[in-house]
């Protein structure tokens, strides 16, 4: 019997300590009329040596790196490379099986690992406080339009249409039964958001994505001109911090990101990991759990969960969230990644970001017909004009195992000839030539 | 002694913060892990970028992993101790789902990546789609959410959605005084207000109590069954049928389904939507507070309004990303799921398979009911009912005689090896102590942690004060919550700061 | 209280072994990896047959992972802390090497695999052969030897060889009475009778005395360099040259490696065989005891000699086993060399590449020399000659004063959460306590151990006791070796058993 | 900088606190003539993200089951199923990077994880004691055999010819300088050992394989009749004595192993382990560390290293042996290993291991000119006759990338119509018939 200790005997001499005949006995306060019949409709059981071939044949059943595939995808996940000692140390049992930690004395490895987290977190935006984790950066700008709605008692949520289209996706689903209204800000040619529609009056936030969504960097400076309104920065790659301005020094409000480049992988979608920062004075509005500083019995630095009178266990339906369980681990792991990278590591990661990507850029705008869509610089990212319609074009650089890039117009049915490309500093001056080349041929 | 005297002596070691270790005038050398130089001069216009990353740690690796090890030694964990911690189905995590869940060619995959080149992870959520269903007996299931008050979330949004769609306008919903926190939250952010229903003397919702809450305004009813006393809630078909002839749905918590896999045919019980946690009862790690998942699965009453995508297979045995519909819900994430969780817990599934499944509820409600027969001399249970996959006691006897409390019970408890039971929770317990061993433990380590219970209610008629001033055995003495709010340091750079 | 008691609130928790975990009535029950279902009848003559297997124990994954996880949270390692512990180059231990030597592509290549479908395998013996010549400027390499010591055995027996095959009755080897125990046993081991070198004032041998021991049955003289007290042999040239004036051939024990990477040409030096500990200079981690690998290099004079086989490149590019012939030594163990080791060497080594080797031993040296510079005022220093990558101290001073000795200081360190350094070797040394820090660990981590040994200095005069009935912080206090020694229990059913 | 943690500033300040100008003053006392010029010859430093390429394509130059080759390999090294715990378990870092447990407050778990790994070999070989490891099963065998001198000094050593070979060479090796003298015992048609010539007077020991070379089971009852005489049994793969009668039942005084097949992957020949039990009245003769069970000052029982008076660090040239640095680590995934498969595990996959050979076996003796070479029973592995040159045999087989066994003109010019085949307990019926299948084709 797989995972389960018990023998036969355990089994017997404890159904007579307990005073049954069998087990079947302890499900008698079950009315027969719910029981479950006959067995559920699943494959046979399966050892362990069969588990590993069920799944490496599925596995096997995907385009990878391993068949000679590269990606040039990004929008929203991307590829860097991981350190081995992420995987090792995060996989630790003692983190990975551990609980959320509410008994202190006993979890400081994830409660000082966490702290510390919230810490390189709320330096790399700039920002004074982050929380312990969302589940993604999507619902993390979800749960800040709410924060914004408790903060500033407005309907207006402006929020820019240069935002990745998911987490607009998001934010519809979690505002569309709270009393606010979300109002699309247009993109100009340059990239960039424009903010003329604006009504401060009656705006609770405003929302801008920096990076955008189309790798453009937004001209955050806008930020100090919104006053009471709630500014919020939602960031699909924190590592963009490296080289950029970060939010913090616009004075925004709140910031939220995407963590999975910290050090985490695409896996499919997730698990990825929400980040979600905001200045001090919000922090009883802020939603999620929080790690803080105290000392124990006999004054030794020690931390805890705390300010959770925010939260559903305490509060109920008066919580600042329905979050529970969050993405601890992965957290955790961008933690780890971070301290790798260390402080000159990340600077010099997201320069090497943004040299790949325009030197990709750069390259292909020699080829005839390639145009560049919105004129203001970009970080990692960049959305092409193609002679050819991008999915013709896809298949066809599909053809020589290169996933060339993001067809816009899966989410914008007018974008059928942009494309939305990645490079990121995984890719070897080698690698971006044989794309070059791939390219030319595949228009 | 000076109090770094003290420390030295008693079973402490202070790791220093990473910002405590940082190198500090160590210009641009970093930690070597792929090429970052630039032969290119290309570079960003001076006003758009950073001019310092300040408060951010710089260490070697060797730092590192001793940093990371040393924290490690600082948790309790599964893998290290029994870890009966109520309504969290603290179970073996098996290894192998780690191995499985972290072959390169499932972390190297894109989101993004094309239908037709990524067919063998949609085969994997459809199979564990599939698998939700027929463990449950419901009709369809959406691997969308991310954790369990998710799932609350996406279950209360399709709720409403279908209620909107009839035209009706219904904007309560009713929750039982023992729910969990999140039952309540999920449902006010969606907009709902919250009506309570009062559990009765043997923990459970009487029909009548239902009856007089429910009006037209009330879109459903959200119930936890077994509900969070471990205890089945033996009127819920008469409840379920009850509230849709009201034209109200049935909300499931699906969280405490450890006790009813196999058991219980969960259409029968006239659920409409339930979601699962598969931190919980298919045994994904976790990970000090996630990330886990938590499915939902529906009645044909809700099927068209479950979020999009997920996965359909066609005639031809491809599968595919189901279209949006006009009635299905939005996104509430972006991608698909928590994809790494969801192999973890089909991995779980299929060692188990058909034949045993229903095993894990067996041992599970066996090993409760272990418990219970063996404390219920020495510890109060509020609540005679049967217990299923775990038992809520409370600290009555011991906080009669010596004010000892539950909290004191459980740091104790830490003294012995063991991580405490759930405080505190369910509410409608005073002191309650909540206790779920699972499946996953062999009976000599729960006859061991029945020592060490059994030991604690004698230390305390005869001790108080050890378990009071608990634990002494751990490192650390109680830690100040009080203090941490009061005055909340939050980052290492925080300014408040009080030392 | 009961001991029991003591144990529950001392810091220790008691982890029972695999037998008193082992269930007892458990029929056939088995976790399950892989299918063991027979359908054949076919069955062994019960003659041949095993009656039962006793004495065996039984559990589930579960208590397997558990237990391991607990006995593992009781070990002290690098990766939790500094392990100073001289002669014993305890460094980091990049997790990068591990990931790569595991690699299944690796790990499940049968030594019997043909060479053609074994080249990359070939190839990476080959390019270490050649890098340990390339560190060390001698002329050939053999991977074959499984530890120093077996290293040890190989060189010697090649001297011997060397002798032999000239016709040479040279029975009596040259070993420095600071040498390591395997020296000398090595040497046993081959045949040879040891003849002891005293080191003069400064801790290292005199041309003098060699040239007093060294006669025409001296096949040859064991050196290490630096030698055990972490002191250059600095006559080593002249000594090399008047040994092989003699026609002795010199041996040097190259655990020391790590003072001398990019420093020193061996060739130069006069060596004619020397023994490399990977799992010291190169990283390979120690595994509580082993496997490491002690790959030989030889000069000129020794390469016939070189157990076979080892790895030739042909003219063709292809990689291929040697040929033996008639010089060669034989086997000292099956297939080629303890590979897995092998990989993560040559990782280390490329990790440094041919820019940043010499960095190792640089920055080594560096830090012993800072530990010497701050611990001189507060230990007995009994040589002071200069120091490269090892610094030995004694417990003169503490000793003198209150009776604390090397083993107390060693024992309070302990506390402190550090390693103890190496105690009473070399040999020559009253007290010793041999501190190796390597080139890994950083100045904050160093200083923290500094301030640990004054403070015990400090303790020692102040609080003697605390130091003599250290450890206090571990939980464990000094265990019983002799005891142990004097009725041995080695076995779970040893039948003279002590309780 | 690699791995080196100190910064240019720190270097500076150690170097000031030292009171010299430079780190290569503190080399000023290696006479210059033997100093180091130049750079080593070795190639160029490499990144975290290089070396992982570098070594994957080094791997990807070996034939693999990921290429699809299967392997019939065995002689001294066995592919056997190991369960991931092993190596989750074993490579984590306070086992990993602990060094021999000479200290044992603070090494209690690698302690008391060996003292449990020698009471499973032992209880596996039914002897008394079982030391902590040894490099491999050749050397422990070899050690084996001096061990039997010093317990019996008489010169002659009767090694059956049906140990492997390269055991023998390497007992040839150790015992070359001493005053032993190897005489080999023939093998009779039936596979077994041929005792005949045996001089019970002069013998000091006398060893036996137990399987044999060629798979085959020895009769050990004969060991009981050699009086004063060492019996020594070679052994290696330890799992067959879940299903054959142990050496310890019929009085042998020697066990030796090669722990490989106990969860420790083939990794090319090494690291694997070797094992070495003896008779408890041999204690002071047995190389190697022990495991000792004690207590601690408060009377907690603990473990700790014990009669070391046996070893190099005590006793120098008088020690039982030279080896210092065991296979600990592997020792330790031994005992993880058999703790995960316990009793009921290792007596299935012993029966499951010799009906995989028996199947395959009798399959193939169906194909004309394919004959058995040893009438005796055998384990999971076995020679057969082929009808053509095994060379020619083996190079058919690789066009259909299987190994197919091995060649035993390898190690007996005459054997070249022999081969060595195995079958353990992960091929399936299908590999199996597969095999058979090939093999047909291939002669
Ligand atoms: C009964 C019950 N419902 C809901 C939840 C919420 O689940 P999650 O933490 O996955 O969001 C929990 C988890 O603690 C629970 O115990
Ligand atoms: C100086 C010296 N020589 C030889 C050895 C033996 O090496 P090994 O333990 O690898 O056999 C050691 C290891 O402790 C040593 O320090």
């Amino acid at each position: 019997m797989r995972y389960i200790p018990l023998t036969l005997s355990d089994r017997k001499q404890m159904l007579q300590d307990i005073g049954v005949e069998s087990t079947q006995d302890l499900f008698s306060s079950i009315p027969s009329r719910c029981r479950f019949e006959g067995q559920p409709a699943l494959p046979s059981k399966k050892n362990e040596s069969q588990l590993i071939s069920y799944f490496s044949e599925l596995a096997d059943q995907n385009q990878s790196k391993f068949k000679g595939w590269s990606s040039y995808l990004g929008a929203g996940a991307y590829q860097h490379f991981i350190p081995s000692v992420v995987d090792l140390l995060s996989s630790r049992g003692e983190f990975a099986t551990a609980y959320t930690p509410y008994q202190p004395e006993i979890s400081q490895g994830t409660l000082q690992a966490i702290f510390e987290f919230q810490s390189m977190i709320a330096a790399l935006y700039g920002m004074e406080v982050s929380n312990a984790s969302m589940y993604d950066g999507a619902s993390s700008l979800a749960e800040a339009v709410l924060m914004a709605g408790r903060i500033r008692k407005q309907r207006n949520v402006y929020i820019s249409q240069a935002v990745h289209p998911e987490y607009i996706d998001v934010v519809r689903s979690y505002t569309g039964d709270v009393d606010l209204e979300l109002i699309m800000l247009p993109v100009g040619n340059d990239g960039r958001t424009q903010i003329e529609n604006v009504d401060l009056e009656q705006a609770a936030a405003v929302v801008f994505a920096q990076p955008n969504f189309f790798g453009v960097i937004e001209d955050l400076t806008v930020c100090k001109k919104f006053g009471d309104v709630v500014t919020i920065v939602a960031n699909t790659d924190p590592l963009a911090f490296g080289l950029l301005q970060e939010p913090g020094a616009f004075d925004v409000d709140i910031v939220v990101g995407e963590g999975q480049s910290l050090g985490n992988p695409l896996h499919f979608g997730g698990p990825h990991v929400g980040l979600l920062c905001s200045k001090k004075k919000y922090l009883r509005q802020l939603p999620g759990r929080l790690v803080g500083k105290s000392i124990d019995e006999d004054g030794r630095e020690a931390y805890v969960l705390t300010l959770s009178t925010r939260e559903q266990h305490i509060r109920r339906q008066k919580a600042t969230s329905n979050i529970c369980t969050n993405h601890s681990l992965i957290a955790l792991r961008s933690a780890i990644y971070m301290a790798c990278m260390g402080r000159n590591g990340v600077m010099a990661l997201a320069r090497k970001n943004y040299e790949r990507a325009h030197t990709l850029c750069e390259k292909l705008l020699h080829i005839p017909g390639v145009k560049q869509k919105y004129a203001s610089d970009f970080f990692h990212e960049f959305v092409l004009e193609l002679p050819t319609p991008t999915s013709t074009f896809l298949a066809n650089m599909e053809k020589q195992n290169i996933l060339a890039g993001i067809d816009l117009s899966t989410w914008n049915a007018q974008s059928d000839r942009e494309i939305l490309i990645c490079a990121t500093e995984v890719k070897s001056d080698q690698d971006l030539d044989l794309y070059v080349n791939a390219f030319r041929g595949a228009l | 002694m000076s109090s770094k005297d003290t420390n030295i002596q008693r079973g402490y070691q202070h790791t220093k913060n990473l910002w405590e270790k940082t190198h500090s005038a160590n210009t641009d050398q970093c930690n070597e892990y792929i090429d970052l130089s630039i032969a290119s001069d290309i570079s960003l216009d001076p006003s758009l970028a950073r001019k310092k990353l300040d408060n951010f740690p710089q260490l070697s690796e060797f730092e590192v992993v001793r940093h990371y090890t040393q924290l490690s030694q600082k948790n309790f964990s599964i893998d290290a101790g029994m870890y009966p911690l109520g309504s969290c189905t603290m179970k073996y995590n098996p290894k192998i789902n780690d191995v499985v869940a972290m072959n390169h060619k499932w972390t190297g995959l894109h989101p993004y990546t094309p239908e037709h080149l990524s067919q063998g992870a949609l085969a994997l959520m459809f199979e564990l789609q599939q698998a939700l269903v027929a463990i449950t007996r419901l009709k369809a299931c959406s691997l969308h959410p991310a954790a369990g008050a998710h799932g609350e979330l996406v279950g209360v949004k399709m709720i409403r959605a279908y209620h909107d769609k009839k035209g009706q306008q219904r904007d309560v919903i009713l929750v039982p005084d023992s729910a969990h926190g999140t039952n309540p939250a999920s449902a006010a952010l969606s907009g709902f207000s919250v009506r309570e229903l009062s559990s009765n003397a043997q923990g459970v919702i009487d029909l009548e109590e239902v009856k007089a809450k429910m009006d037209d305004r009330v879109a459903g009813i959200m119930m936890t069954v077994p509900n969070t006393l471990g205890v089945f809630e033996k009127n819920i078909c008469e409840i379920s049928q009850f509230v849709h002839e009201q034209g109200g749905l049935v909300y499931c918590d699906g969280a405490n389904l450890n006790a009813l896999v196999g058991q219980v045919d969960f259409s029968k019980m006239g659920v409409d939507v339930m979601h699962i946690n598969l931190h919980k009862t298919f045994s994904t790690p976790h990970g000090g507070g996630g990330p886990g998942a938590g499915p939902v699965v529906v009645s044909d009453r809700l099927e068209p309004f479950l979020p999009r995508p997920f996965v359909e297979k066609t005639s031809e045995g491809l599968f595919t990303w189901s279209e949006a519909t006009d009635d299905s819900l939005g996104r509430f994430r972006t991608f698909y799921g928590n994809f790494g969780m969801l192999l973890r817990a089909l991995c779980y599934i299929y060692a188990f398979g058909k034949e045993e499944l229903s095993l894990i509820s067996e041992v599970a409600v066996l090993n409760a009911n272990y418990i219970r027969s063996k404390l219920i001399d020495y510890y109060h249970l509020p609540f005679e009912s049967a217990s299923l996959h775990e038992v809520v006691f409370s600290d009555k006897l011991q906080n009669k005689q010596n004010h000892v409390t539950a909290l004191d019970i459980a740091k104790r408890l830490m003294d012995y090896g063991f991580h405490p039971p759930t405080m505190y929770f369910p509410l409608i317990v005073k002191g309650a102590l909540m206790i779920e061993p699972t499946e996953t433990e062999s009976k000599t380590e729960i006859d061991r942690f029945l020592e060490a219970m059994i030991r604690i209610a004698k230390e305390s008629q005869e001790t108080p004060d050890l378990v009071i001033k608990a634990p002494h055995n751990v490192g650390y003495k109680r830690i100040n919550e009080t203090q941490a709010a009061r005055n909340p340091i939050l980052t290492w750079f925080d300014s408040s700061s009080v030392d």
